[in-house]
């Protein structure tokens, strides 16, 4: 037996330096290990094999189309994908953009000009999310609950508003600016996917770079911890509730004007498509976990990936399967590639234990 | 004290045990063996591997090489079930109960008696329960939900399932890190009956004194590795503390004495209904209150009201002559206030989430200019406190979660005290740190009230009560009743004052 | 030494009245809800006496039956802090397969409905094992599997449709056929209902389910066989969704690819509004049985009410917020007048 | 600001086709067209389908059948994306609205592709010919003339229609509250539209409902064939059966039984294998040349015969048949 050693030996890292290095090869490993990781490689091999594989993927304004077509989802998805990471989720958003266009159809057939109409169905769609926001960290009911009765809620008020009319003839100068046709010159970009872009760029810089940012990793991994170091969870709850009302509204715009159709049923069921491509980019459901570059890699594989099965007559069905089994895959693939390394690890331990 | 029969085989035993943690080696070869009728203690500093050796013995975590021997056979757990059936009972530093569920089957779960065609049988769950409570002579109502329960509650509720086992081998992982004095002795007239019994009893505590009361023989561990294994008789305390830290230590309570500024923090007239009433108290600049009293007094809960985090029915706060909005924690920060909560688990620090990141929660304004947060400023002030709280981890990048108890609770201190308060309430600053790191913490806090910082503490121990506190407030069922001066203040005075009989004593 | 007060005071309310106002608190979620259920019916009863007629009742009845079976069967799973919405699409396929299996074949109805709780009972294992032994987030696993099923579903089905004429009276009797007066599909639905609430009331197994959605960790160390628990969860919903499936094939007759299409969001709401706790461990079978019956009787209501169409959508997400927001209110009333009344009862000090 | 009147003005014009008609030019080999329902799993739209797609192998083409799976106004349109870049002769569309499917429909016309609408049309400048099963006003008014006629001209009726924005239902909901402008109905009160969204269950509850709610209602007419079906299947089995008449659009094979047992007396509807066959031939006629989509122009369609390009582009089938119990079991389908 080892008696006692009479010095005591600096406790590792308690001399701060001593902290072992993070190699390249080491973070590089830890990187490829993570789902988001995957999920970007997963949509440029997808990419590729398009490109390779199907005539008419690259060409025709093609691109430009299967981009703008998820324009509103990816809208959605950024707001979205901040709701996550506190911890909180937000199945109204489809009915908020079904609201939104049948508002803009009611007010635009009621002859208001449209630069009228758009503040006011913004202004909205930012009270619909103050008052999920408010359900939440006021009464204090679970997000899920009360986003489901304000589903059917917006839903109705869209129906309330527009009926069974379909409002059509929305003007054709701003029509123009959602069209797949008209993109930034020289690229497949059309405008609401460089709005996208730009958005994305800037969420991913709150999420990831500042205060408020790293107040809602957090908040969603442990609410009552963030509270306690004076972190104003309501409020920031709040905000995000109301974020993701104002660009389901804002979304419910752009869809209007690229269908060229406002009806009390857009955007039906696009709750579950937003949350399946930021659950399918790594955002984890739990809270307090997930990276911006993920979810925008999942929001454009989804319909990358759907764009291509398309246009190789791959039936409908079968997409929804592959969707599935996408996400089936997103959380199932991370967990079985930890399960191999920790045994691995485990069986490296006990040899080394077993040479010492 | 019963020394085991030479002849006497162990009942649980560790051989050459190892086992890491990624990187870190949280056991090598560690041996340890239990015997029958024996109270055993196991020491060792923060970190040094007391909670990953009983979650090996339990089943909670499987050995990476070395074996777990029953009865002298190796033995291999696929799960805590297993240890369970084989007679194992433990109790584990963090209380593990189910918040929804009534304490009655909180203690029963998954082994309730039963009735006929496998139904539950509630009513000998109920009355068992109740013999259990009265046997730990605690007056907990059975049929109460686990949620609210205070720490030291939860702490009985484990203990009572654990006894509920009639095990052969009972572990507990500091059961007394949250108990006063009279429950702590209960513990261990329960305890002593269980030895007479026969059964094994591992026992783990920082505080030596209990070690050196309740305990026969102890092993010692430091830094994952095995030390020694001796019976206490003929040893010292600074035996024991020399085997554990692999040095002399210091003095224990190091109170400097400081000079006593203008008031720093006033609470007045503070009331939450049905929690604590009309509560009001001074702290100066330099001072060291100490907030004493039973558990459940409602120490925590003045505390919550005063940071904001809980919203007061009546009375105010004022920090340095400010009034602080009610119920608004970021207000009470901006003023100057810091609050180290008791449950660290929940509350103190968000587990998934980095050291270094954990440390910056409370600065991220200071971080950087205009919400940004620069990461190496974040790093720095994290590496920062890790040295001078003497912090042991592996890297900033990690979780939390993966340090040791002792360790949490150095980061959440770390945490509030990066924010340089003017008035630091600390909640049991020292439940569940190890003697060493105690002495650091009380060294810490005593230089920072030097420096001109109120401290209010709020501890169930009763030695750094007196050891530490310029004044001792105390608390009983929700009132304040009896501010004592320290030279007036001995475990008499508090206790009575906090058990209502201080009126006696006066 | 200062004497602050000079007396302490004595601990208002006995242990025994505020467990009682505890136990009132936590049944008042399932008593409220009823409550609303009773005035809503009430309500509608006299705008409109024949909503309880004879016809009126049975048409209630069978109406929520099938929600209420998929909402015992959710209930379970959502106590173990998990979720399954993957109901809608296991009982789409399962009423789709019956409907092949019978159509223009003399199957029984016994043969029907095993296979329809069989096809329930495969897609539980698989959405179970992955999330229990997977270690996967249910919700997502879930959303996959909803997924996964309809497509499947929908590309077997490739626009098939089974009429009522196809399928066998026998198994079109199950669906409107009534004993003494009271239609099959209630009875079936109130013993299971009956069922599940003694399981989980009264079994080791069914209380465990409560403690894993509780706090997994401590039901972890506690040494409950959490993966067999949660496994069999799923099993169980699945298999009632597979049930509800081959019910539904009996009840409507007519069955396409897309039965209880997007059925997942009404059941899970049922299930909060009858109070089961979407963070798991609280909440009873009968609870979400209520809520059920409270989705429905509103959707019900508002027809027979004359309510315009348009409006149906917005007044029935209004009260759905409305019956979760009274609830919850009500409970933190009570939870702080429990606090206020019952100052510290159970200590020994 | 910009309003609906300033936009009146700058609709832009249709890809009016400049080509003219040539009646006799041959059927072209190998066309490639591709039919795009409502919604892939709709039983009725597959019929109508799979008969043009037969039809479309009967002139030596090749037809297949893509769409989505819901049936909501976006989803179609990323399919005729796809077909475009596939460069399809012909699309053939049944729009799930109007106007949703415009812009790329124009795009589709730009580049030389063919566009029918059949079954439900999209707006006037966004196809060449819609394929209409039977006039909008036909449906409309013979409906209420039947139901009329059934109840004696005396009661409420009530209507359960599809989903609120079903341009077909709508339309032909207009025209039946004109019919009911005539004197000869003065004594009938329509009371209510209900919409079970094409879905069987809501359907089936709707009808409950409105029993419930009009408990003196005479008649009700179902102008979908899920409505009609499930309507039919709840009378079946409740107390209303033989005291409220049902009539509607409905398939024989999902009718069968409630014609044969009494709960229903007659229903109409046209026959979809022609609708498919009909669109196929029109489809292949305007990619061969022989038609341009102008009022007047004529084209033959196999074994239904020769067809006219009527007002706005629109070939009528012809006038729905009514089924009852006397010639139910001649139809399979
Ligand atoms: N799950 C885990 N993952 C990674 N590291 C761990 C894990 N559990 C424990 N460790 C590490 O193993 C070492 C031993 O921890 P352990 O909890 O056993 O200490 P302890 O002796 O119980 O300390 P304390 O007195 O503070 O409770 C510590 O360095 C700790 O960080
Ligand atoms: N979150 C909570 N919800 C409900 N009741 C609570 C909660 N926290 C504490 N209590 C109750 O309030 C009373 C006062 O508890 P508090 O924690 O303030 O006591 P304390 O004097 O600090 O004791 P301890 O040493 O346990 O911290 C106790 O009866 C406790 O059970
Ligand atoms: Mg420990
Ligand atoms: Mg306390």
């Amino acid at each position: 037996m080892a008696m006692a050693p009479d010095t005591r030996s600096p406790a590792p890292g308690a001399a701060g330096k001593a902290e072992p290095p993070l190699t390249a090869g080491l973070r590089a490993k830890s990187l490829a290990l993570r789902w988001d990781t995957a999920v970007v490689a997963l949509l440029i091999a997808v990419f590729l094999v398009g490109l390779g594989t199907t005539d008419g993927f690259s060409g025709g304004g093609n691109l430009a189309f299967a981009f703008n077509d998820i324009s509103e989802v990816a809208l959605i998805a950024l707001p979205m994908t901040l709701l996550v990471v506190a911890g909180e989720i937000d199945l109204s958003v489809g009915s908020m953009l079904g609201f939104s266009s049948a508002l803009a159809g009611a007010l635009w057939n009621a002859g208001w000009a449209f630069e009228t109409i758009v503040p006011i169905v913004l202004v909205v769609g930012i009270l619909g999310g103050l008052l999920n926001g408010w359900l939440v960290t006021r009464v204090g009911l679970p997000s899920l609950a009360v986003t489901i009765g304000t589903l059917a809620l917006y839903r109705g008020l869209a129906s309330v508003v527009l009926g069974s009319d379909a409002i059509t003839d929305f003007p054709s100068k701003y029509a123009a600016w959602t069209a797949n046709t008209t993109t930034l010159p020289g690229t497949f970009l059309t405008y609401p996917i460089v709005l996208f872009i730009v958005l994305a760029i800037v969420t991913a810089f709150v999420l990831h770079s500042t205060s408020f940012g790293r107040s809602l990793f957090a908040i969603g991994a442990q609410e009552d911890a963030a509270f306690f170091a004076g972190i104003r969870v309501k409020r920031y709850k709040l905000l995000l509730f109301v974020l993701t009302g104002l660009l389901s509204a804002f979304a419910g715009i752009v869809f209007t004007l690229r269908y060229g159709s406002a009806r009390a049923d857009n955007g039906t069921g696009y709750e579950l498509l937003v949350i399946s491509a930021i659950l399918l980019g790594g955002i984890d459901f739990d809270g307090g976990k997930g990276t911006l570059a993920g979810a925008v890699a999942g929001i454009l594989l989804i319909g990358v990936l759907r764009n291509l099965l398309t246009l190789n007559d791959v039936p409908g069905e079968v997409q929804t399967v592959v969707t599935g089994l996408l996400l089936v895959a997103s959380v199932l693939t991370p967990r079985i590639i930890g399960a191999v390394t920790e045994r691995r690890q485990r069986r490296a331990a006990s040899a080394a234990a077993a040479t010492t | 004290m019963n020394q085991p029969e030479t002849g006497g085989a162990p009942v649980l035993a560790l051989r050459d045990v190892s086992k890491s943690f990624g990187a870190v080696r949280a056991l090598r070869d560690v041996s340890l063996q239990l015997f029958p009728g024996e109270v055993h203690a196991l020491a060792g500093e923060n970190g040094a591997g007391k909670s990953t050796l009983i979650k090996t013995l339990a089943g909670v975590h499987r050995p990476d090489s070395g074996e777990v021997l029953l009865d002298g056979r190796p033995v291999t757990f696929a799960g805590p079930a297993d240890a369970r059936d084989a007679g194992i009972a433990v109790i584990y530093q963090e209380p593990t109960l189910f918040p929804d569920l009534s304490v009655a089957e909180n203690i029963f779960m998954g082994r309730q008696p039963r009735r006929g065609l496998g139904r539950i049988d509630r009513a000998a769950v109920r009355s068992t329960t109740e013999d259990l409570l009265k046997r730990l002579g605690v007056a907990l109502d059975p049929d109460r939900l686990a949620r609210g329960l205070s720490i030291a509650d939860q702490q009985i509720v484990e203990i009572a399932k654990a006894l509920s086992f009639d095990a052969r081998v009972l572990i507990m992982d500091e059961p007394t890190a949250a108990l006063t004095g009279s429950e702590t002795a209960r513990l261990f007239s329960v305890v002593r009956a269980l030895e007479a019994e026969g059964a094994a009893v591992l026992f783990i505590s920082h505080r030596l004194e209990e070690i050196f009361r309740l305990c026969a023989r102890v092993t010692t561990l430091r830094d994952g590795r095995f030390v020694s294994s001796e019976p206490l008789e003929g040893l010292t305390e600074d035996d024991l503390v020399r085997r554990m830290v692999g040095r002399d230590l210091g003095e224990l309570y190091p109170k400097q004495k400081a000079k006593l500024g203008e008031t720093a923090l006033t609470v007045r007239r503070l009331t939450r209904e049905g929690v604590f009433h009309d509560v009001s108290f001074e702290v100066k600049r330099g001072e060291i209150v100490a907030l004493a009293g039973l558990v459940g007094a409602g120490r925590s809960e003045v505390a919550q009201a005063v940071f904001g985090v809980d919203r007061a029915d009546a009375g105010d706060v004022e920090v340095a002559g400010r009034k602080l909005p009610k119920g608004s924690p970021t207000a009470a920060m901006e003023a100057g206030l810091a609050l180290v909560p008791e449950d660290r688990r929940q509350r103190g620090l968000v587990m998934a989430m980095s050291i270094e990141r954990n440390i910056g929660l409370t600065g991220l304004g200071k971080l950087g200019r205009g919400g940004l947060v620069r990461r190496a400023l974040e790093h720095g002030r994290a590496a920062d406190w890790a040295v001078r709280l003497q912090l042991k981890y592996n890297r900033l990048a990690d979780p939390v979660g993966v340090l040791s108890g002792g360790n949490q609770q150095k980061v959440v201190l770390a945490k509030w005290l990066a924010t340089l308060p003017a008035v630091l309430i600390v909640d049991e600053p020292t439940r569940g740190i190890d003697v060493g790191t105690k002495a650091e913490v009380h060294r810490l806090l005593s230089s920072l009230a030097a420096d001109g910082l109120a401290v209010l503490m709020i501890s169930s121990d009763l030695p750094e009560v007196l050891g530490m506190a310029d004044r001792v407030l105390v608390m009983h069922e929700g009132r304040l009743t009896a501010e004592i001066p320290r030279a007036e203040a001995t475990e008499e005075s508090v206790m009575a004052a906090a058990t209502g009989r201080e009126r006696a004593a006066a | 030494m200062t004497t602050l007060t000079d007396k302490p005071t004595a601990a208002t309310g006995e242990p025994g009245s505020a467990r009682s106002l505890v136990d009132t608190v936590f049944r008042a979620r399932e008593i409220s809800i009823a409550g609303a259920l009773v005035l809503l019916i009430l309500c509608t009863w006299i705008a409109n006496p024949r909503f309880l007629d004879s016809q009126g009742v049975k048409d209630l009845l069978l109406n929520a039956s099938i929600l209420v079976l998929l909402a015992i069967g959710q209930s379970v799973v959502v106590v173990t802090r998990n979720i399954d919405l993957s109901v809608g699409s296991v009982t789409g396929l399962s009423a789709f397969a019956c409907g092949k299996f019978v159509a223009d074949t003399e199957h029984g109805v016994l043969i029907t409905l095993l296979l329809g709780v069989a096809i329930g009972l495969a897609c539980g294992l698989v959405s179970g094992a992955l999330v229990s032994f997977g270690r996967v987030p249910a919700l997502v696993v879930t959303l996959g599997m909803l997924y996964i099923i309809q497509g499947l579903d929908y590309w077997w089905a490739s626009g098939d449709q089974i009429n009522a004429a196809q399928v066998p009276e026998a198994i079109l009797h199950l669906g409107s056929g009534s004993v003494l007066g009271v239609p099959y599909l209630p009875l079936i639905a109130v013993v299971l209902l009956a069922l599940t609430t003694y399981f989980l009331r009264g079994y080791r197994s069914g209380r465990e389910l409560y403690a894993i959605g509780s706090n997994p960790e401590a039901a972890r160390l506690a040494g409950t066989p959490m993966r067999r628990r949660v496994l069999g969860a799923y099993l169980f919903s699945g298999a009632v969704a597979g049930f509800a499936g081959a019910l539904w094939l009996a009840r409507f007759g007519t069955v396409v690819a897309d039965n209880a299409h997007g059925y997942e969001l009404t059941v899970v709401s049922a299930v909060v509004v009858g109070g089961v706790a979407i963070t798991g461990g609280t909440g009873t079978a009968w609870g979400a049985a209520l809520g059920a019956l409270l989705v429905t009787t509103i959707g019900s209501a508002l027809v027979v009410l004359k309510v315009s169409s348009f409006w149906q959508g917005a007044i029935t997400g209004a009260l759905l917020l409305a019956a979760i927001s009274a609830d919850r209110i009500v409970n933190l009333r009570m939870t702080a007048a429990l606090r206020k009344r019952s100052a510290r009862h159970g200590h020994g000090a | 600001g910009t309003t609906k009147n300033d936009a009146k003005n700058d609709a832009g014009g249709a890809a009016a086709s400049s080509a003219k008609a040539d009646p006799n030019a041959p059927l072209k080999k190998n066309l490639k067209m591709a039919f795009l329902p409502k919604q892939i799993n709709n039983p009725y739209e597959k019929i109508v389908d799979d008969a043009g797609i037969a039809a479309a192998k009967s002139f030596h083409g090749t037809a297949k059948e893509v769409g989505p799976s819901d049936a909501s106004a976006s989803s179609q349109v990323s399919y005729i994306n796809t077909l475009i870049q596939q460069q399809q002769d012909a699309i053939l569309v049944a729009a799930n609205d109007p106007n949703a499917v415009c812009g790329p429909l124009k795009q589709a016309m730009k580049q030389g592709i063919k566009v029918v609408s059949y079954d439900s049309d999209t707006a006037k400048d966004c196809r060449q010919i819609f394929i209409n099963q039977a006039s909008s006003e036909d449906i409309g008014r013979s409906l209420i003339q039947h139901i009329g006629k059934q109840i004696g001209y005396k009661g409420k009726i009530a209507i359960l229609s599809a989903t609120q924005n079903a341009t077909n239902q709508n339309t032909w909901i207009d025209f039946m509250k004109q019919e009911l402008k005539d004197p000869k109905y003065k004594n009938m009160k329509l009371v209510k539209v209900a919409y079970g969204d094409d879905d069987d269950q809501k359907s089936f509850q709707q009808t409950q409902g409105l029993l419930q709610a009009y408990p003196d209602l005479k008649g009700i007419i179902s102008p979908t064939t899920v409505g009609i079906a499930a309507a039919a299947r709840y009378l079946d089995d409740s107390s209303y059966k033989g005291k409220v008449v049902l009539n509607g659009l409905g398939t024989p094979n999902q009718m069968r039984k409630y014609v044969k047992d009494g709960t229903v007396e007659q229903f109409s509807l046209w026959n979809p294998e022609n609708l498919g066959y009909l669109g196929a031939y029109a489809a292949a006629a305007l990619a061969s040349g022989q038609i341009t989509g102008a009022q007047g122009d004529t084209f033959s369609a196999g074994k239904l015969g020769k067809f006219t390009v009527g007002k706005d582009g629109e070939v009528i089938l012809g006038k729905p048949t009514v089924f009852d119990k006397t010639n139910i079991d001649q139809f399979h389908f």
